[in-house]
């Protein structure tokens, strides 16, 4: 029997610090009895927008070194479908769901948080923040700290569920981005997400992928994400922060853990492994048992970093 | 879907084509024609996806009972790994996935298409159709000889049976696009199954539609998770309401789609043509 | 023999597209004959200050998946030791140096390049500008584009050498950065870097590395490289550049070179094998006569990016 | 510094660890006791860098003239692949790396401490003492009786054998530091040698500096590149004028070093005691 490893995000109880990130968690009705729900903390849904998107052309997927280049444009019913049909069969999983809201503008952020933050059996929302600004023409509503506070304000103060804003792990001002997102109201942060990429296929001189620009996820961009968390964990102590990218193993969560996340989000391994955030649960409860921890909690940001061994 | 970590019964060469059986009953009883599996890459390794593959047979009875088999040519480091699989070894295994081929209802005269390993699926087609009392025709090729999956085989599955070779070195010379109208006709082909690269199956398509004959294309596109999870697989088809396209999961909506309905223009593929000269700008 | 490769970096000729990067080809007394200077275009000095720095505690490296983590904390002589030991020798290898200036403040950089651009053999100059602003006291001289294009300027105005500005590959405003800097007047610019990133080991509860903080290169930052120099290379059009991030095959410096790249820079994969360089040259050339393309400036930006196959 | 494709003539195990054999003649007749090379891991891995190993063994005449040998324990995924090397394939070498041991001019008495594989450098340097007319004393040590490194060869090369086990399974229960001064003062030590973890070498550099005894170290420290080119691989040490330290390079500055000289309480290193327990915040 794994040892029960219970979190405490702030008020938000969930049953282990691993959860499943967005876009990686499918629909309610693919894996089943694979997820092995018992040992999953909360899953991601896709990010939702207002109206329906059919998502990029394919290919969607190549892999990479150590990594997957993805770009799936953000294909989803909309938020009406969503929480007629996709949602009530997320929640029937048996996992806590937590649903990722975006949109290109603040309204649109707003709009779809006005109809998921009531909807049953969600237990918070996350604020997908690395989206184009359509309104300001930005590459990113986290191009600028304040932008990204004032969208995330806006989805914190119309939700009644807690919110944790999505930050991406690259930016030169991410521990600015993070104060003033928990500044604007937000519960807490989550840091992680694919970063920029794409891929040319030289054999056909054309991209790998369908819409040319990708993101890039998996082992390739875990130690990248290891600094943006513990950046953002010195930058906001005491903020519930939920970390990933490219965790496949209980000890690779411990690190994150470590580094200072109070749940680690699994996304790509998921694609792999159905059955790897539970497996990674019970990593994190063997490496707390070799380690005499008592709960992921106390592993919170203990990383030594003073000096001398 | 179940996974399993089954036993490698054996490898073997067939032609240009490796095989292996594998032990795992939960997938051999249900796998239909038309799924796949998907199969783990070691750990430590540079790349990560798990590779999907047809089931091309799946025994739930007699000596072999439990067992199922696939095919593949290796084409990069995880083909090459699978090759050297020792037996008795196992391998990390999901399956079935992804939904069969239907069996027509009531039209008797199946023509099977199938180019290259695409072969393999069709193979285990032809035998449930047989079973099903359906007449099976087939019309497969490859590049040479070595790449014409198990002739022998298509030989003892099908009552007519065309074989083109790309050089010549077996049967006509040529694709199987370009004997597909004159066999069709000659064979009175009633429904079309179809299984190979993109222009296959977009020519097969092409070619059902236009003399209104049903046909299932069962195609291969790049694949994030295999179980439905990602959207990595996007396959273009149109609405029935005729207001655009969706795009479909080919892990879990397809493979198998109905021909007629693909955005062929619009879909990508994995594979085409060979590559076509680079030039700047 | 390998077919030559000559390429014009507007009007700054090379033997050969393949570039050591910086911090990765030595002190000039190392590798010798190994490196095979033949086949090399140019290599990039280590980083330059105005003073000697020591540069960080170790452990200075870790692997990480298709990775190589690093923080040498620019050690380095000091300008005037280096113009006077390290760079004479730098030139004797044969291979044309460029010679890569950094700093803490845009005077260091101006200093710095009023020392080096009269050396004699030294064939250009690259300021590495994704460094901490001590000035300003901002986390890298490129968090505003602005700032990048003063410095840059500033050293582009002090040189009578074309001089590149190394810009990293993960910046929301990447794009502007690059054309603020050709408009401050720079020669060129490279687009190259390890990005942000850091290790734990989880055993034992410490970082990785003896700085804590660190940088990511090697084959996992490739997708994110590619994704940089193609952004660049459709913002400054007609502007060289050098691009760089996990390259090990000539493949892949075809990729680069296809997404809009002038010249590719070799780090990590020179680190593995002194003689990479040279053998990725060749294997350009061998992807060159393979598809029928008779130079590498014929494949630049000659990435198909339109509808369809 | 030279760069083979180098046959395994063999691999064997010994003990805890396990030893290859290499034919490369140019890296064989330039090693000497003390430098290392560094073998490249295979492609398509998560993992890249050359893994460096101490020159344990190098033949220049007689009938294994132009192999050379090294030996290692299983630590993770490049020394488990190179335990699994089968003969006759071959590895790509760079070698010898760094700047070996200095032989002493007057001094007579050596004492070589060694714990874990470090002592497989030792015993390429007691040769060289030995046939050098030097005395040659050995203390080595490891956790286990596997993890002593050949003590049958050690007895060999020494005129004074001691040998220490943390479990007390071979020679004396205990560390190596923990006997070093007993067995210096009654050998009549006059200059030390000494390969082996973090706290061994740093107890060996304590010891001779209050007994103004000369000791060289040989130290490991991760390296990117070995061959100096990254400047990864930084060993702080005092400057000679005392104003501070500058950062050595272990893998051409070193990796052996002046023990007096090394301002141990900078350098980490790549080993020490078993991990502290963790605590929060
Ligand atoms: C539903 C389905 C069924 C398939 N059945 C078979 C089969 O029965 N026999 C067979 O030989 N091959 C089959 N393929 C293709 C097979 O999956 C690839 O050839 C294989 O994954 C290549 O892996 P690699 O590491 O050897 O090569 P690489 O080229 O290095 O693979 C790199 C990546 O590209 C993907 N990829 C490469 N080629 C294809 C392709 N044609 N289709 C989809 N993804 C691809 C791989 O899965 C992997 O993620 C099938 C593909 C799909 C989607
Ligand atoms: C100069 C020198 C000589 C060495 N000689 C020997 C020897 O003769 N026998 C032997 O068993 N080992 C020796 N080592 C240590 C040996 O290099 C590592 O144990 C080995 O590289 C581990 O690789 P891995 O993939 O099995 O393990 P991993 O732990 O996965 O290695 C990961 C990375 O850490 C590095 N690393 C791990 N441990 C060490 C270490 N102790 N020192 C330096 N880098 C390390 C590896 O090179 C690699 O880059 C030596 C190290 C150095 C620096
Ligand atoms: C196929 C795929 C689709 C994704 N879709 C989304 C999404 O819709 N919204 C989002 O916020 N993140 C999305 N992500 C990013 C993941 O949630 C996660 O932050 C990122 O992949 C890094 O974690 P990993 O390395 O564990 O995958 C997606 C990732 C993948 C691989
Ligand atoms: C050990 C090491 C030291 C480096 N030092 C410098 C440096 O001093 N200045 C600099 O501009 N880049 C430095 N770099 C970055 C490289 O020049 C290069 O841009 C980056 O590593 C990405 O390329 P790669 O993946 O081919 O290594 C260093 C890289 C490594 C690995
Ligand atoms: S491959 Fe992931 S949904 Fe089909
Ligand atoms: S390991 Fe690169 S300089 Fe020593």
């Amino acid at each position: 029997m794994p040892r029960p490893l219970p979190v405490d995000l702030g008020g938000l109880a969930l049953r282990s610090p691993i959860v499943v990130a967005s876009g990686c968690a499918g629909t309610g009705k693919e894996v089943g009895p694979l997820l092995e729900p018992a040992g999953v903390g909360a899953l991601v849904s896709r990010s939702i927008t207002l109206a329906p998107r059919i998502g990029s052309a394919g290919p969607r997927v190549a892999e990479t070194p150590s990594g997957l280049l993805w770009s799936v444009g953000l294909q989803n019913p909309g938020v009406a479908a969503f929480v007629e049909e996709e949602l009530p069969r997320l929640v029937r999983t048996g996992v806590p769901v937590i649903v990722s809201v975006t949109g290109g503008s603040l309204e649109e952020f707003v709009a779809v948080t006005s109809r998921v933050h009531v909807a049953p059996g969600v237990v918070a929302i996350e604020a997908h923040l690395d989206r184009p600004d359509e309104e300001l023409d930005r590459p990113s509503f986290c191009a600028r700290p304040e932008r990204a506070a004032e969208v995330a304000g806006a989805v914190a103060r119309m939700s009644r569920l807690p919110v944790f804003a999505k930050l991406p792990c690259l930016l030169p001002d991410l521990g600015d981005a993070a104060r003033s997102c928990v500044r604007a109201g937000v519960h807490g942060l989550t840091v992680a997400g694919g970063l920029p990429a794409m891929g040319v296929d030289a054999e056909r001189g054309r991209p790998a992928l369908g819409s040319v620009a990708g993101w890039l996820s998996g082992p390739a961009i875990r130690p990248v994400a290891l600094r943006a968390v513990f950046d953002v964990a010195r930058a906001v102590p005491g903020v519930p922060l939920m970390g990933g990218g490219g965790v496949t193993t209980g000890p690779e969560a411990a690190e994150l853990l470590l580094a200072g996340a109070w749940a680690v989000q699994v996304g790509t391994a998921t694609l792999v492994d159905p059955g790897a955030p539970a497996r990674i649960a019970e990593g994190v409860a063997a490496y707390l048992g070799a380690h005499g921890v008592s709960s992921p909690a106390d592993l919170r940001g203990g990383l030594r970093t003073g000096d001398g061994p | 879907m179940k996974r399993a970590r089954a036993e490698v019964l054996s490898v073997r060469r067939l032609g240009a084509y490796h095989a292996i059986t594998l032990v795992a009953p939960e997938i051999a009883e249900r796998a239909r024609p038309g799924q796949f599996i998907s199969v783990a890459v070691p750990p430590g390794r540079a790349y990560l996806l798990r590779r999907p593959f047809w089931v091309h047979a799946a025994s739930r009875r007699g000596g072999w009972a439990g067992t199922f088999e696939f095919a593949f040519d290796v084409r990069g480091p995880g083909t090459a790994w699978l090759a050297r699989r020792p037996s008795h070894t196992s391998l990390d295994v999901i399956g079935p996935l992804g939904r069969a081929f239907a069996y027509p209802r009531r039209l008797r005269t199946c023509l099977l298409v199938g180019e290259g390993h695409g072969a393999a699926a069709l193979q285990f087609l032809a035998e449930e159709l047989r079973a099903r009392g359906r007449r099976v025709d087939m019309l497969i090729g490859g590049a040479t000889l070595e790449e014409v999956f198990k002739p022998i085989e298509a030989k003892r599955l099908s009552t007519n049976l065309a074989i083109v070779t790309r050089d010549g070195s077996l049967g006509d010379r040529g694709r199987v696009i370009d004997v597909l109208e004159e066999r069709a006709a000659r064979w009175g082909t009633e429904v079309v199954y179809a299984a190979g690269p993109r222009d296959v199956l977009r020519g097969v398509a092409r070619f059902c539609r236009e003399r209104r004959i049903p046909a299932q294309v069962a195609l291969e596109e790049r694949m994030g998770c295999g179980t439905g999870l990602c959207f990595g697989c996007a396959v273009p088809v149109a609405r029935t309401d005729g207001t655009g396209f969706d795009h479909l999961r080919a892990c879990v909506e397809g493979p198998v789609f109905n021909a007629a309905r693909i955005v062929w223009d619009r879909w990508g593929g994995t594979e085409d043509a060979p590559a076509a000269p680079l030039s700047a700008g």
